[in-house]
């Protein structure tokens, strides 16, 4: 019940960006706010299973997603730009030296190694390539990896992130 | 002038693309030049103002398109056998 | 088998996006680029981004072919009946018989460039709906039936 | 000789097919007026703004039918080729 | 009048990161490395594509048209989140296939997930 | 009142009721068999119904118009649209009811075969499904007035047919026809809609009449011509694109095969639409038509030439399928090759176009009927090898009947009714090109000596060991026969009724292009 | 002003056909997807600009379907090289 | 009443009520002939063999001419034409394919000579 | 002549088509051969609706402008649906086809002949 609520809140707001903007009552109209309301329970019927997975709604809170937010305005997309410029230099030099390494973020939410999995994805030099199911553990593909540092068995965090420490960052979020 | 380089690359890509499903002896390669073929074609028709069509042609093409094509070549074999 | 676990979370929290996007293209169909075609494709796509990431029993446990043949069959036969209706007004098949009816669903609207309302047009959301749906039930069972013709036997 | 005859075909169907891009100009229709019937009455006969959906809902609403029925068809004949056949169901074929 | 300088100053940065990808797919030596280019590299710049749209949508409301640059500007927001979402969802699965069918990092110097899988 | 609501407007129920019954189907199905029969039958019936109901208003008050979406049935042309036709219209003339007719008969025939013939397999929900959506192919086609509605039927029954050819799986041959089929009734199929697509682009209209008013025979136009004119010959099994014909029609199960003939034939009747009622003087009619006389001399030798030596039944039938499609195409394109001369339209012309669609309804009825019969004989023995076959005559007697009355019809032996469409066609070509009728005498020979061949093979000689246990076919594969065969021996007998009633009006309306245009735009 | 759209389309198009050497020479099936995926982000840049440039804002809704749906396909590709995808 | 059922075929004309009845007048001799003829004939009994110089009767299924020999003679005489014409129904889709677009190519030519 | 571009393109993909359904001997690849006309004749449909300078038919929103033609573009939505349709049914064909015979070849699927 609760996942269905959740998910048709979720759906609804989604509807509501997507129509902003069609009519007085704030930003829509009376016809569009009724049929968003259907459709959102529609969608809520269908997909609650999947969207909230058995008894975790830490991502109800709307904290978090204002967190999230910040955190995909201000050290996402530093980390992105700084990111995009070493990579940028490493197409223009072609001085690369890649590995696949192991790293152990210690997140246990599913929705939170989505989010360092694809924040690794998107920056610096690396690359989420597989994870291990049963301890979240990621490996990645790094495009350079410092002289020396490919002996080390498992990777901090630090080793890779140079400036936002993304899981402490995303346990914020997430757990 | 400049709407027709825009169109000129675009189809040019499209020949491209379609020269190369022929191409290509690896069936799965085959699909991802279908895909990036329907891509092409979608943003054509986007440029010939035709934006319920190349909405269509995104919904099929990106997904169903290739997940079908993949589908069958797993049903089948993935290269396709070398004349004798 | 079902991927990792990164892309089956990627897809969970997809999959109600792509819902309420393909409905709202549905929706809107009179509006904006789309329609019934188009947003049943979208929504057919996101059916199918959990097949491909889970495995066949896994979705087959969860979403039975049955439960989306008989969307697709209602939606024919919404879309056909809301056809035939207009015989019993007088006029002919297809004819928009919605138009006449009132406030409801046929606001009036300004002519020539505008920013649109949703309840004009009369029939045409509700075909829109109609076809809407028969669309996402028969473009993902025909890729069920072709995954499970991806299994060894039949 | 296969190859010779493939060639011709190939080649005639070519010539055919592209008169195609000489025998009309781009962009500048000859006949337009169904078309500008559409766009110009559409609107008020429909009330849907996207003419293109109210072509294929109203005007053309039967072909859209006939297109619902092809995929239906598809449908069904997947589903029967896929299906499980029961024991006594297979034929000789020599 | 600044408007359009963002706007275009947007729309350089977005195109040079975006040639700067092609360009990344096309030198570099593996799949993964090219991966690196794809997924990084032109989603930054379709992200600063946007945000050129963006402003300039914004530049219009300001104007005084609201209701269609709102949905522009919006609408183009939900593509960009959308985009750089399923980008990085992807670029992992192709990652993961490549490395599950047998294509080893070429230039690599280290790779643990080989070592686990054996 | 609802009987006023149905006779205004029967074209569109002709359609809409086989297809509700289709989309239906399936969820009958969960109901149980019995329930899905008397579902199938009963809308078949309904379908039959209203083609006979349609035909008669043809025929007594002049070509149906039937607008769709319009206020009211026949208002084809919009008051503010400067005189020209924007909705999807139906136009059924005299030709079309005809086919429409002996579409809707042979399907009830073949429904009703089909309540034993199918009852042994499985997926029959789809099954039946499929068969409705074949005839409302077939239906579409022969009745609408709109080249893109056309398109639409035909790639409906195109791919209707496709799946049913490939229904028994068995062992995947039936599925390699249903392919060969499919892809090359598609391939044809997007040729006709480019052919459409330039048609449009020059005229920007879909509808018949209008294009037909406006055609030209620039070059883009004989390029659609022959494209519209050799996929939808190929669609008809014209020889020497025949190919796929035998294959699909040999795997076919047998009632679908009576009914998949019915579907070439409606490629055919595309053919004279698009020579006669869209193109009209406009065309070279001589090369055309003489395309098409060299098209049916072809197909009528080869495919009973290939019929002789063939050991599966069906498929030396499929041949002779081929065989008699070549008879409608010499008739029709006599017709055509003296379009321009009205003279000589009269003397022979005419004859021999009523000759060609007379064998149209005759083939339909003979070769469903044959069909079903070697449906029958495979459903009791489990084989179609003519080389093991034998002997049936002791206990298949009905099936025996059946089958001599079809051989001797498809054989022009008189009184059934292929004699008679035969004669009309011989006579008038005769006084055409006497070759012409030569060839077409000799290879009635030959089809007789095949079938003579098929018959002693059968039916003749001791009952054979392996055959001990076979019985007479089920009651309503007899009753499907039945119904084919009695028509066969009433259009024998009287055809000259059936040629005034029905072919005659069938021939002047291909004939009078003007009265089309005029029945849809007005005025004239 | 709308100039400037058209010309960063333009320079999309050209990137996109640059793209196609890496379809042409990739040597083995992930790298194509790597064009795929390229021509995709290319695309919905491509279609964002050109609504701008039509002053069309209803287009937008065609980059929002690539975006989301395009990558379904690669997953697909991506789980038949991965070998998961045995039904 | 005889006119109604005639089919004119423009030069001729064909009535089949005369022909039934021609038919049916025949099938009268017949019958009449027939009974005309043995009356001690008996089912079942010696009678029914055949009188073979003698020779042992050889089974019925021996005897059984099957479909295959049926027309033999006329196959072998038109041995030239069939090893022609039936390998071209190679079987290969693309040989389908090549077959259709081959007749429309051609068709093409013919047209565009004419016009 | 140029400015045909569309046009030639369109027929360059039928063509191109063509040739794939003649020479290549790959069922599937067949397909995509088929799949390759259906889009030529889908770009061919709707550049022949299109006007210089025209603005998409819809009136949302919409810009000042002459319309380009509708009606081709409802006939693609139509083909399209068509086309997704026939490449499922035609590949789940060569799937039960493949599983039967153990080739995907279409010189060796040809057990009907003759």
């Amino acid at each position: 019940m609760i996942a269905f609520l959740v998910t048709a809140g979720f759906a609804f707001l989604i509807y509501l960006v997507l129509t902003a903007g069609s009519g007085t009552i704030g930003l829509w109209s009376q016809v569009e706010l009724i049929a968003g309301g259907v459709i959102s329970l529609i969608v809520a019927a269908i997909s609650r299973n999947y969207f909230c997975r058995m008894g975790d709604y830490r991502m109800a809170n709307p904290l978090r997603w204002v967190i999230l937010g910040f955190y995909a305005v201000i050290p996402f997309f530093i980390e992105m730009a700084h990111a995009n410029i070493d990579v940028a230099y490493r197409v223009i030099t072609g001085r690369i030296r890649p590995g696949i390494v192991k790293l152990s973020p210690g997140l246990k939410t599913d929705f939170g190694v989505l989010l360092l999995a694809n924040s690794i994805t998107l920056t610096p030099g690396t690359l989420t390539v597989g994870i291990d199911e049963e301890t979240n553990d990621l490996y990645v593909h790094m495009i350079n990896i410092g002289m020396g540092a490919e002996k080390k068995e498992l990777f901090e965090p630090k080793d890779v992130f140079s400036l936002f420490q993304f899981p402490e960052w995303i346990r914020r979020i997430a757990e | 002038m400049i709407e027709l380089v825009v169109q000129g690359a675009v189809l040019t890509g499209l020949v491209i693309a379609a020269v190369l499903i022929i191409h290509f002896r690896d069936l799965l390669s085959a699909a991802v030049a279908f895909g990036i073929f329907s891509f092409l074609l979608s943003l054509e028709f986007y440029i010939l103002q035709a934006p319920d069509v190349a909405i269509a042609e995104a919904g099929i093409g990106a997904g169903l398109t290739t997940a079908i094509f993949v589908m069958a070549i797993r049903g089948t074999q993935r290269m396709e056998e070398v004349e004798e | 088998m079902n991927m990792s676990k990164i892309v089956r979370e990627a897809a969970n929290l997809l999959f109600p996006f792509i819902l309420v996007f393909g409905f709202y293209i549905v929706l809107h169909g009179h509006l904006t680029p789309g329609g019934g075609f188009q947003g049943g494709a979208v929504i057919a796509t996101g059916f199918v981004l959990l097949f491909v990431a889970y495995s066949y029993p896994q979705i087959t446990e969860r979403i039975g072919v049955g439960a989306l043949h008989n969307t697709e069959t209602l939606g024919l036969l919404l879309f056909i009946v809301t056809a035939l209706i207009a015989l019993g007004f007088g006029v002919t098949f297809f004819t928009n018989w919605m138009l006449d009816i009132g406030p409801i669903l046929n606001n009036p609207v300004a002519f020539g460039p505008n920013p649109g309302d949703l309840n004009t047009a009369g029939v045409i959301p509700v075909m829109n709906i109609a076809v809407g749906i028969e669309v996402l039930g028969a473009l993902s069972v025909i890729v069920l039936y072709m995954m499970s013709g991806t299994k060894e036997t039949i | 000789m296969k190859n010779l005859v493939i060639g011709a075909t190939v080649l005639i169907l070519c010539l055919g097919i592209l008169y195609v891009g000489v025998g009309l100009e781009f962009g500048v229709p000859l006949f337009t007026d169904m078309d500008e019937y559409f766009v110009s009455h559409g609107q008020e006969q429909t009330g849907g703004n996207n003419i293109v959906t109210d072509i294929v809902f109203d005007f053309r609403g039967f072909d859209t039918l006939g297109e619902a029925t092809v995929l239906f068809t598809a449908v069904l004949g997947a589903g029967l080729v896929f299906r499980k056949r029961g024991e006594d169901e297979e034929y000789e074929y020599e | 009048m600044i408007a359009d300088t963002i706007i275009m100053v947007c729309l350089g940065i977005g195109l040079l990161f975006n040639a700067l990808g092609v360009l990344g797919i096309l030198r570099f030596p593996d799949v993964y490395t090219r991966l690196h280019a794809e997924t990084k590299t032109t989603t930054f710049g379709t992200i600063f594509i946007s945000l050129a749209v963006i402003v300039y949508g914004a530049t219009r409301i300001m104007q005084g048209e609201t209701a269609m640059y709102l949905s522009l500007s919006v609408h183009t927001f939900i593509a960009l989140v959308a985009l750089a979402f399923t980008n990085a969802t992807g670029a992992h699965a192709i990652a993961r296939a490549a490395h599950r069918s047998g294509q080893v990092p070429k230039p690599a110097v280290v790779d643990r997930l080989q070592e686990v899988r054996e | 009142m609802m009987q006023e609501i149905i006779l205004q407007n029967l074209p569109a129920l002709l359609l809409a009721v086989p297809m509700l019954g289709a989309f239906a189907t399936p969820l009958i199905g969960r109901a149980g068999g019995g329930a899905r029969n008397l579902w199938t039958v009963a809308v078949m019936l309904a379908t039959l119904a209203i083609a006979i109901v349609l035909t008669a208003q043809v025929l007594s008050s002049g070509t149906v118009v039937y607008t769709f979406g319009a206020g009211a049935a026949d208002l084809t042309v919009p008051a503010d649209s400067g005189g020209i036709p924007v909705r999807i219209i139906f136009t059924v003339d005299a030709m079309g009811a005809f086919m429409t007719l002996s579409a809707s008969i042979v399907g009830l025939g073949v429904m009703l075969y089909s309540l034993s013939s199918a009852s042994r397999s499985t997926g029959q929900n789809g099954y039946y499904a499929l068969l409705l959506l074949l005839v409302v192919g077939i239906l579409g086609m022969v009745c609408t007035g709109d080249m893109f509605n056309f398109f639409v039927f035909l790639e409906i029954n195109s791919l209707a047919g496709a799946a049913l050819v490939a229904y028994r799986v068995d062992k995947g041959v039936a599925v390699e026809g249903g392919l060969k089929y499919a892809v090359l009734s598609t391939l044809g199929g997007l040729l006709v809609l480019f052919a459409i697509a330039l048609l449009y682009g020059q005229y920007d209209a879909l509808n018949i009449a209008v294009l037909a008013s406006r055609i030209q025979f620039t070059p883009l136009d004989q390029i659609a011509l022959v494209m519209l004119l050799v996929a939808l010959a190929m669609k008809a099994g014209a020889v020497p694109m025949h190919f796929w014909t035998p294959d699909a029609y040999s795997m076919a199960p047998s009632a679908i095969t009576a009914l998949l003939v019915v579907a070439s034939q409606a490629s055919l009747y595309g053919v004279f639409r698009v020579v006669f009622t869209l193109y009209g003087l406009t065309l070279n009619y001589v090369t055309i038509g003489w395309i098409i006389i060299i098209l049916g001399v072809l197909s009528m030798f080869v495919g009973v030439t290939m019929a002789i030596p063939q050991k599966d039944v069906k498929r030396l039938m499929a041949y002779h399928a081929v065989s008699q499609t070549g008879y409608m195409l010499l008739g029709v394109g006599v017709g055509l090759a003296v379009l321009g001369n009205p003279q000589l339209l009269d003397s022979y012309g005419v004859i021999a176009m009523e000759g060609g669609i007379f064998h149209i309804i005759n083939h339909a009825m003979y070769k469903g009927l044959l069909f079903l019969t070697a449906g029958a004989i495979f459903y009791r023995t489990g084989t179609r090898n003519l080389n093991q076959l034998g002997g049936l005559g002791h206990s298949m007697k009905w099936t025996m009947v059946f089958f001599i009355i079809g051989a001797l019809a498809i054989a022009g032996i008189p009184p059934f009714n292929g004699f008679a469409s035969k004669l009309m066609i011989y006579e008038s070509v005769f006084l055409f090109n006497p070759l012409l009728a030569i060839i077409a005498m000799v290879v009635s020979i030959l089809t007789l000596a095949s079938f003579v061949k098929v018959f002693h093979s059968i039916f003749m000689g001791p009952r054979l060991p392996e055959y001990a246990e076979v019985r007479e076919a089920p009651t309503p594969m007899l009753i499907g026969m039945g119904l084919l065969s009695l028509l066969v021996v009433l259009f024998g007998i009287f055809p000259q009724e059936v040629v005034d009633i029905l072919i005659t009006p069938a021939a002047s309306a291909l004939i009078d292009q003007g009265g089309y245009i005029a029945s849809v735009l007005g005025g004239a | 002003m709308t100039d400037i759209w058209f010309v960063a389309v333009a320079v999309l198009g050209a990137l996109i056909v640059l793209t196609m050497v890496r379809l042409l020479a990739g040597p083995t099936a992930p790298d194509r997807v790597v064009a795929l995926d390229t021509v995709n982000t290319l695309t919905v840049a491509s279609m964002i600009v050109l609504s701008v440039a039509y002053g069309q804002t209803v287009f937008v809704d065609v980059a929002i379907v690539y975006a989301l749906l395009s990558f379904v396909g690669t997953l697909y590709v991506a789980k038949y090289l991965g070998g998961e995808m045995s039904a | 009443m005889l006119d109604t059922y005639t089919l004119q075929t423009g030069t001729g004309f064909w009535d089949p009520v005369v022909w039934i009845v021609v038919f049916l007048v025949a099938f009268l001799i017949a019958l009449a002939i027939w009974l005309l003829g043995e009356k001690d004939y008996r089912r079942g009994t010696q009678q029914v063999k055949p009188f073979l110089s003698g020779n042992v009767e050889p089974e019925k299924a021996d005897v059984h001419m099957r479909a295959g020999n049926l027309y033999w003679g006329f196959t072998e005489a038109m041995k030239g034409y069939y090893s022609r014409l039936v390998p071209l129904h190679t079987g290969v889709l693309n040989d389908y394919v090549l077959w259709f677009l081959g007749v429309m190519a051609l068709v093409f030519v013919i047209v565009g000579v004419a016009a | 002549m140029f400015f045909n571009l569309p046009f030639i393109v369109a027929a360059l993909l039928v063509i191109l088509g063509i040739i794939t359904m003649l020479i290549k001997r790959n069922l599937i690849k067949m397909i995509m051969g088929l799949s390759l006309v259906e889009a030529g004749v889908n770009l061919l449909l709707v550049s022949l609706g299109y006007r210089a300078g025209g603005i998409a038919p819809i009136f949302t929103n919409a810009p000042a402008g002459v319309m380009v033609m509708p009606t081709v573009q409802a006939m693609t939505l139509t083909n399209i649906v068509i086309g997704i349709a026939t490449t499922a049914l035609l590949l789940s064909f060569v799937m039960v086809i493949y599983r039967m015979y153990g080739t995907a070849n279409a010189n060796k699927v040809r057990k009907l002949r003759g």
